[in-house]
């Protein structure tokens, strides 16, 4: 298990280093240039040369991400724009001339509000989505089935920024039914905290959960024609427990994994769903990076998003191991 | 202030015949108190909800109306613009007066008044005075206006100034003479007539050395105004409470009624403008200084009359928004009266919001500005004139098909105006290329002397509202491309601008420059579009909210919490 | 004692599914009574499995339609609320499932699942504690030790598993006990065990056992009475004994005598449903072999100091591959016309060096030659392999696996055409369908697909491909393995045939002893990688030197 | 252990694959042994599972409204011509009376009138019948061009690397890992500008043409991915199957194997997941639109009919409804279609 769990953390390792540097090339090697952003509109070109240079920009792109990653690992200190040295202590994402912060607190201070929308929502997708699918396999071809299937159809089908709209019309603005949507701190107290999130949590996990909705029932559907599903009925178990101790468990494992993926994007920033009710996260953080050529921030995202996907997948892995004793020894 | 100005007012707030500009005060003007504001109450919270956090408080780096503007809370200057019931005057803040000059406007002398103080209780002296004037000249602060280097020094650019000398760091500067705490003596090589109003720009506030840390100073500067900084964390909040050493004798603009201004960044202003507008959570008690109404809300604000109450609306300092044209690119007078023709001023304005965007302008120069006249060269009806336009291309030497219109892409409705403008010139023969562009490299691409671009829109502004940093900083042949962007070239021009910079009197140089204007329009080198304006809103219990006239958003420092 | 333990009447059982109603119980009726050991038998499809679950009432009650009656103990199950006959499941009715690894649940340890089936029907206030007690002893009770009750199911051995499965049919001493399939998917001498064990429980605790089976040798070690099943329906009822020697019905006549034993004659050919009673031919031209065991004639094929070995997985990142040593040094030789066996358990090593042979699996170390010729690289070198399959052809295992399910038949069987001949297309079909015709199929056959053909069908395609191109040598690793007993047969007695009209040389793999004793001229038995034995089959079956044949030889008595 | 991973999670899309990775992978087995030779039809697996198909009454009316779609689609100009209106003329800005002096038609429900039958664009004031006409020939092209790069680029590699193996499987495993890990989304966002500005000439109108092959690029890059993943998964089970070995064993040579043994067992696989990554694609292409990149105006798209109906929803909420509704119809017909296809392809679904 220690074997497998290092072997996992060191092909996470590769694929981050890889993400990085995929990062770092792609975005330093596009058009616009970061220099310009630092040194502000009313910039000529000798004093746009001098900030590129003291940016470290004039230098080749490989000893520029060597400094990058020096920085991950050790901290470095960062030049500012007039050449004051801004110390950036490990792990440094480097520094963000538009917001004028180090990359890292920049995601910091947006963290909270990312957390936040997505652990409510992946709350409500695993917990609707694995009850609606598990209740629709179980009742399959009756009333309760076509109706969830129906649901969910829509919800895998259904735009979040179209349903975010609309229920916000509806739900907030029309009828003031909800509260506006917004972050409010967890030490502003819980109640403030969820009711400014409950629409995000809402479409958000709507939207997830009718994909995960399908993905359950059609597991669970393949489960219960399981040799060992029939065994336990076979010994006189209730139809209750045999679903709970074995169908459930036997469909697990996907599940587990789809939702692996599901948080790591989440938690990576809910581009979209930020960017439509308002939230300050770290999804915002990064569209608005992007349309601002803010690159420093713009790659610090991408690796945190990264980080989020690939931390999350192998979690999902580690517990669809200990959920199935043939793969914890394999 | 007064209270509203004129609110809601969507289609006539900006007409242009009741626009002020702004006169010199006296030193009687420049004593305080402020008067009292009826109504007014003092104590609680005044919340400004901003979507961003200022990019620089350091008061030598601010270079934007609404910054210059929220910074009076915590910072002075030696002079700057009291505002009676929407007229600004400019009278002494820090100084005792606007200052005196001499020598034909080579030397100008500024007394400060008695009392003013540190947020620590320190008086401020005129050293303060001279090591932030110093500091313009540091490397870093390229950000801010170049006038103080330039003017100091006498050279054509601040390249040109550092080079003479290069900040605090290169010991005393000679040009600023402090003969002793209280007085501020400054020595031009040229002479300057707006040195009055650079004084009162944020570039012109003390700095004192002892607190003077750095970067750290863009976050988090020393007060010497009725409200000091608390708590900065960037990007999220910030927080003044009243700065006890202040003292209202001293200030002849600024009041202390609310006891802290919180400010809270990054919440999307759609969210905040709803609750401001419904009251709901603190909304009456939320504004934004920096936002204006989003044009989601601003029809149904428009109708309802209890939230039409709640919209500030006025003129947008001295700004215009014109359509720019490549000069050196498009030489022909006649092709650039015929873009003039096809401009259509109203699916355009439509395009971007509506009447409430201001109203049409028939001059280069803003009704804002010192000694500004009303013209109108070459009248054109709001939609306008296809025929025309196809007279005087049939007139030019050059026959043109094609022009190309470069725009700033981070705003859908900068999309939808290229579609009008391809539709207005397509009427007249003309395709339109349409070139999107990131708005950092935009200045860049566009700007340089070979770029491919003839037309784009811009917005523009004086400095203060006098013409003096207009034309001159404009329209000479000899400026770079950063300044001089349609590559502007007329010799009878330049000649003209060079004997007016001789000028030592105020009113006589803007005269001369407003007069130079006409003759600049002539050669249609831009085409006017609007004279800006802003609509913004405020909650229903905070009062003061009004645009500020010279810094074009509502003025944070005149903000209190009404009586219930 | 009247009262049957298990009664069975007029019972229907039919599926649906797709639009389709597959009837797979049609009218069938018997009594079990307590104590006594019923053999169900048939052929793969029969409705062997289905009689069995529908008696616990297991079927998917939404697809299925279940007639007529069942009684458990005086119990009705057909039409009885779940509640009634959950009380029956694992208490009075117990059953063994076919697939013992499907039917172990893999996420919980062996003494949870054990204890979990004692505790549904303990008396109220059993305590866990009691309960895995009592699943160690029963796990002992049939010769687990208590040891490894902790032990996941993918820990054990199929046996194992098997026994395990057992195990929690009897912890609450059923009065009933229905095996399907226990012993299938076993190697000889652990089949030997099960069966000793079922035996043993049903004398000390009088249980009444439905054993469901194709093998007909099972059946007459182990049962009273039998009951064949064709179709769904009964065809013959019977005391074992009389229906072994003197069934009624051709089919059961077929069924038993389907399958060689160590006491039929060699080379014979076997009886099938279509040819219930074959002339008793034995293989006119069997070549000569020498004493030693080696053959006499022009040798074919030969491999001299044969070692192959795989790459296993690694135990950690920065260890080395372990590596899996499958065969060790092994040496054999075919002549021209000669039919070599080659025998031995599973893993052993079988199938590597019969891959070896045909080129598809490249030898670590040794010698392999055909006709004088070195094919070692045949793996390796495309061109050599496609000269090499000119002349040798493989048979495989599985008649489902081994045929591309997305190709026609005529596609299958060109495939080796198209490689090794210039033949048109309508040259390529008219061969093809003369190979079919060759092996018992017809022309009509060649624009189907797989599916649409029966288990034995498809392994006569499988043969007629390896036939197109005329080989020299046909290598059949476990033809016949993955098919019925009747199938088995048929499928035998082509390839004598064959053998007999082409002259093909053959090596055929098998583990099934019987089976290789009665088609094979020499025989190689073969253990964990290395020849432990090889000569003429009547030595080696008539005095085996090594101590492994006679183990193996006992087991399949 | 599984490194299988499944594609961004934002889009919607990857559900879709993650449900389809794991049923393949088994069906592996299935196919074959599951169906009994007895009932087998005298019918070809795909004469099967048309006839299957034609059975599903959800999927049939879901492939008629695709068609349907399509059709329009193709037809657009026609009908645009017939309904006497094209969806680049700024009806409301050049007829006074249509749009207020804010740009919001005067009309009430978005300015629905016997003109103009679904309303005008606010702003614009251009026609959102046509508009949404032409939108959806936008997202079909966009979408139906990027599948078929992807399914090109998905199976070859696939096929390829899942017959290969070894270190090329290797390589391959740990490409779409980093593949899997970018946050496809921001790249599209950060991208799109940047192929703009680097292959355009600047004093020229960026072609449409390369708008869209652009884009079709980026969707394609990331795109086949998933595709890749469960045909190399499928494949190499396939590879283990015995009628490879037979292949291999009567001498074919490795290309015949690749293309006639193991292509027609993945055809499957590759239908259900195109079926399903139509939709994906339009869905993406939206949400480009939506977050300002993508294809540019003029060029009708609906993905920026919703962003504008997002910047007006509260005057004029009729707006986002015509492009909301119409993507939901769209993107629900296609899953529709994608499932019945999966269900008709798989002989254990009786659902
Ligand atoms: N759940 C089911 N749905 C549809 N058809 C089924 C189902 N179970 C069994 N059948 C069909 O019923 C028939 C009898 O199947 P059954 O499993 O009882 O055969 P069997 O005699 O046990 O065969 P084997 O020896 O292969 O186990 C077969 O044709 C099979 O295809
Ligand atoms: N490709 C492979 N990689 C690793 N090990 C292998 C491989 N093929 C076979 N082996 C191992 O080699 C040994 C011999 O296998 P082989 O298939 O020859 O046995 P067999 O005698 O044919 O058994 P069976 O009767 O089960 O078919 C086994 O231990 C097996 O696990
Ligand atoms: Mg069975
Ligand atoms: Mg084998």
């Amino acid at each position: 298990m220690t074997g497998y769990i290092l072997r996992r953390a060191l092909q996470a390792a590769a694929v981050l280093l890889a993400i990085s540097a995929a990062a770092f090339g792609l975005f330093y090697a596009m058009p616009s240039d970061p220099a310009l952003i630092a040194c502000g509109p009313k910039c000529d070109t000798a004093r746009l040369e001098a900030v590129r240079h003291g940016m470290g920009l004039d230098r080749p792109l490989a000893d520029q991400y060597l400094d990058y990653l020096r920085g991950l690992v050790a901290g470095r200190t960062i030049s500012d724009v007039d050449g004051t040295p801004i110390p950036c202590s490990a792990p440094c994402l480097g520094y963000s001339y538009t917001l004028h912060q180090p990359v890292l607190d920049a995601i910091g201070d947006r963290l909270p509000v990312t957390l936040s929308l997505a652990g409510g929502a992946l709350a409500v997708i695993a917990v609707l989505g694995t009850g609606a699918g598990f209740a629709a396999a179980l009742r399959r071809g009756k009333a309760t089935d076509r109706l969830l299937s129906g649901f969910t159809l829509v919800g895998a089908s259904v735009q979040i920024y179209f349903l975010g709209y609309a229920l916000q019309y509806l739900l907030v603005y029309a009828t003031g039914l909800l509260p506006l949507p917004g972050y409010a701190p967890l030490s502003d107290g819980p109640g403030a905290w969820a009711a400014g999130l409950l629409l995000p949590w809402l479409v958000l996990g709507f939207v997830n959960a009718a994909v995960f909705t399908r993905l359950t029932r059609s597991q669970t559907l393949e489960t219960l024609h399981e040799g060992y599903v029939r065994t336990a009925r076979g010994k006189g178990l209730t139809a209750r427990r045999t679903h709970l101790g074995y169908t459930a468990r036997g469909a697990a494992a996907p599940l587990v994994q789809l939702l692996g993926l599901e948080a790591g994007a989440l938690f990576g920033g809910a581009f979209i769903t930020e960017t439509v009710f308002g939230l300050g996260g770290v999804g915002k953080l990064a569209v608005d990076s992007v349309v601002q050529n803010d690159l420093p921030t713009v790659v610090g995202t991408v690796l945190l998003a990264a980080f989020s996907v690939v931390l999350f997948v192998a979690l999902a892995d580690l517990v669809v191991a200990w959920l199935d004793p043939r793969v914890r020894l394999a | 202030g007064a209270d509203g100005g004129k609110a809601g007012d969507g289609a006539t707030a900006a007409k242009s015949g009741k626009r002020l500009t702004a006169t010199l005060g006296t030193a009687e003007d420049s004593k305080g108190p402020a008067p009292a504001v009826e109504g007014a109450r003092s104590g609680g919270t005044v919340r400004i909800a901003n979507a961003n956090d200022y990019a620089h408080l350091d008061p030598q780096k601010v270079y934007a109306g609404e910054s210059y503007s929220t910074s009076l809370l915590w910072g002075r200057q030696l002079t700057q613009y009291q505002v009676v019931d929407g007229r600004p005057k400019l009278v002494g803040d820090l100084a005792t007066d606007t200052g005196r000059s001499s020598d034909g406007g080579r030397t100008w002398t500024y007394t400060l008044k008695e009392g003013i103080a540190w947020e620590d209780g320190r008086p401020i002296t005129s050293e303060h005075v001279k090591y932030g004037i110093e500091r313009t000249f540091a490397p870093g602060f390229e950000l801010g206006p170049t006038y103080w280097p330039e003017w100091l020094t006498g050279s054509e650019d601040r390249t040109g100034a550092v080079k003479k000398y290069g900040g605090p760091e290169d010991g005393d500067l000679k040009a600023i003479e402090t003969p002793d705490e209280r007085t501020i003596v400054l020595h031009f090589p040229e002479p300057q007539s707006d040195v009055p109003y650079m004084a009162a720009q944020s570039s012109s506030s003390p700095v004192r050395k002892d607190k003077d840390t750095g970067t750290g100073y863009d976050t988090h500067p020393f007060a010497s105004g009725p409200y000091r900084i608390v708590e900065h964390k960037q990007n999220q909040g910030l927080t003044l409470e009243r700065n006890p050493h202040w003292k209202p004798d001293t200030d002849p603009i600024r009041h202390q009624y609310a006891d802290r201004f919180e400010f809270t960044f990054g919440k999307k202003i759609l969210n905040t403008a709803q609750e401001v507008l419904n009251g709901r959570g603190d909304g009456a008690d939320t504004l934004s200084t920096k936002s204006e109404i989003p044009p989601e809300l601003y029809a149904e604000a428009a109708r309802d009359p209890k939230k039409k109450e709640l919209l500030v609306a006025g003129s947008r300092g001295a700004y215009t928004q014109d359509l720019y044209i490549k000069n050196s690119r498009v030489t022909d007078p006649e092709v650039r009266k015929a873009i003039h023709y096809l401009f259509p001023r109203e699916q355009a304005r439509q395009i971007l919001g509506g009447p409430r965007l201001g109203d049409f302008a028939t001059t280069l120069s803003s009704p804002a500005v010192v000694g500004w006249k009303k013209y109108d060269l070459y009248p054109v009806g709001p939609t306008g004139d296809t025929e025309k336009a196809k007279e005087h291309l049939a007139r030019a030497k050059t026959k043109v098909d094609t022009l190309t219109y470069a725009y700033e892409s981070d705003a859908p409705e900068n999309d939808r105006l290229a579609q009008v403008l391809v539709e207005a010139f397509a009427k007249a023969g003309i395709k339109l290329v349409t070139r999107p562009m990131d708005k950092a490299a935009f200045n860049d691409q566009v700007f340089r002397g070979d770029a491919p671009y003839d037309l784009w829109m811009s917005t523009n502004s004086v400095d203060w509202p006098t013409p003096s940093t207009l034309l001159p900083d404009s329209y000479h042949s000899k400026l770079d491309a950063l300044s001089n962007s349609i590559r502007y070239s007329n010799p009878v021009v330049d000649k003209e601008l060079e004997r007016i910079a001789g000028i030592g009197d105020a009113r006589k140089k803007a005269d001369a420059l407003i007069d130079l204007e006409r003759t600049v329009m002539k050669d249609v080198p831009v085409v006017p579009f609007l004279y800006s304006a802003v609509t913004q809103f405020r909650g229903a219990n905070v009062g003061g909210a009004a645009v500020h006239p010279i810094y074009g958003s509502i003025a944070a420092a005149d903000l209190y919490l009404k009586k219930p | 004692m009247n009262q049957s333990a298990l009664r069975v009447r007029d019972l229907t059982v039919s599926f649906t599914g797709r639009g389709r109603t597959v009837t797979a119980v049609d009218g069938l009726s018997f009594d079990l009574a307590p104590g006594e050991v019923l053999g169900l038998v048939g052929e793969s499809g029969s409705g062997k499995s289905t009689v069995g679950l529908a008696a616990l009432g297991l079927h998917d009650p939404a697809r299925t339609r279940i007639t007529g009656s069942i009684g458990i103990g005086g119990t009705e199950v057909v039409g009885a609320p779940e509640s009634a006959v959950r009380k029956l499941r694992g208490a009075k009715a117990a059953m063994v499932f076919q697939d013992a690894l499907a039917a172990l649940s893999p996420f919980h340890t062996v003494e949870a699942q054990l204890a979990e089936a004692y505790r549904v029907h303990a008396p109220a206030g059993t305590g866990r504690a009691a309960a895995r007690e009592k699943a160690r002893a029963m796990l002992e009770r049939v010769g687990i030790p208590a040891a490894r009750a902790r032990d996941y199911p993918h820990q054990f051995s199929g046996g194992m598993r098997q026994r395990v499965v057992i195990a929690m049919a009897l912890i609450n001493g059923p009065d009933v006990l229905i095996a399907d399939e226990p012993t299938t998917a076993l190697d000889a001498r652990v089949q030997r065990q099960v069966l000793e064990l079922l035996t043993e429980l049903r004398e000390e605790s009088g249980t009444a056992v439905l054993l469901v089976t194709h093998d007909v040798g099972v059946v007459a070690r182990t049962c009273d009475r039998m009951l064949v099943l064709r179709g769904g329906r009964a065809l013959e009822e019977g005391p074992t004994a009389k229906l072994l020697h003197d069934a009624e019905h051709p089919y059961t006549r077929a069924l038993i005598g389907a399958a060689p034993t160590l006491g039929t004659v060699p080379g014979t050919r076997l009886p099938t449903v279509d040819e219930p009673a074959p002339a008793l031919v034995a293989r006119a031209t069997a070549p000569a072999v020498a004493g030693d065991g080696r053959p006499i004639g022009h040798v074919l094929a030969e491999v001299v100091g044969l070692h192959v070995e795989f790459a296993g997985r690694r135990a950690a990142p920065w260890r080395r591959r372990e590596t899996v040593r499958a065969v060790r040094g092994v040496s054999l030789s075919i002549a021209e016309g000669e039919t070599l066996g080659l025998v031995g358990e599973s893993g052993s090593g079988k199938s590597t060096t019969a891959r070896v042979l045909a080129g598809l699996q490249r030898p670590t170390a040794g010698a392999v030659r055909f006709d004088g010729r070195d094919i070692a690289r045949a793996a390796d070198d495309t061109r050599l392999r496609r000269e090499l399959s000119r002349d040798v052809q493989l048979v495989f295992q599985d008649p489902y696996a081994s045929l591309n399910p997305r190709r026609t038949v005529e596609e299958i069987v060109t495939t080796p055409l198209r490689v090794h001949t210039t033949l048109d297309a309508a040259a390529r079909r008219a061969r093809a369908a003369e190979l079919l015709e060759q092996v018992g199929l017809e022309e009509a056959h060649l624009d189907r697909y797989p599916h649409e053909f029966s288990g034995g069908q498809r392994q006569r395609i499988g043969i007629a491909r390896a036939l197109a191109p005329r080989p020299r040598l046909v290598v059949a690793d476990e033809p016949v393995s993955a098919l019925d007993v009747s199938v088995q047969a048929q499928v035998l007695n082509l390839l004598m045939d064959l053998r007999d009209e082409l002259g093909l040389s053959l090596l055929f793999v098998s583990h099934d002893l019987a089976v290789v004793r009665h088609f094979c001229d020499r025989v190689a038995v073969m253990r964990a990688g290395e020849v432990v034995e090889s000569g003429p089959r009547d030595r080696v079956f008539g005095e085996p030197a090594a101590a492994y044949t006679r183990e193996l030889l006992a087991a399949s008595m | 252990m599984t490194d299988v991973q499944t594609a961004d999670a934002q889009s919607g899309q990857h559900a879709g694959h993650a449900e389809h990775t794991g049923s393949t992978a088994r069906a592996g087995h299935a196919t074959g042994h599951a169906e009994n030779p007895r009932t087998a039809s005298a019918r070809g697996p795909r004469a099967t599972a048309w006839h299957a198909f034609r059975r599903d009454r959800t999927g049939m009316a879901a492939l008629t409204v695709v068609l349907l779609c399509a059709a329009l689609a193709a037809a657009a100009p026609l009908v645009a011509a017939l309904y006497g209106k094209n969806p680049t003329e700024h009806y409301g800005q050049n007829r006074p009376g249509l749009l207020s002096a804010e740009g919001l038609p005067v009309l009430p429900n978005g300015g629905i009138s016997g003109e103009h039958w679904f309303g005008i664009e606010p702003g614009l004031g251009r026609d959102v019948f046509a508009q949404l006409l032409y939108g959806m020939r936008t997202s079909l092209l966009v979408a139906l061009a990027s599948v078929a790069v992807i399914a090109v680029t998905g199976i070859v590699l696939g096929v390829t690397v899942g017959y290969l193996g070894g270190l090329a499987d290797r390589a391959f495993t740990f490409v779409c890992n980093v593949l899997l890990g970018f946050p496809t989304l921001l790249l599209l966002l950060a991208l799109s500008p940047v192929i703009q500005t680097r292959f355009v000439d600047p004093g020229e109108n960026e072609p449409v043409w390369m708008q869209f092959t652009s884009l079709i690029l980026v969707f394609s890059a990331f795109g086949w991915v998933p595709l890749a993943m469960v045909l190399r998964t499928a494949v190499r089970s396939l590879r283990e199957r015995e009628f490879v070995q037979a292949a291999r064993a009567v001498g074919a040579s490795r290309r015949h194997i690749v293309l006639r043994e193991l292509l027609p067992n993945v055809w499957a696989p590759v239908l259900v997941h195109v079926t399903l990554a139509v939709p994906g694609i339009v869905t993406a292409e939206a949400a480009l639109s939506f977050l300002g990149v993508g294809i540019n105006e003029p060029v009708p798209d609906w993905g920026r009919m919703i962003s504008r109906g997002s910047e007006v929803f509260y005057d004029d909420p009729t707006y986002m409804v015509f492009p909301g509704v119409a993507i939901l119809v769209f993107v629900l017909a296609f899953n529709l279609l994608g499932d019945a296809v999966r269900d008709a392809l798989d002989p254990r679904t009786a659902r």
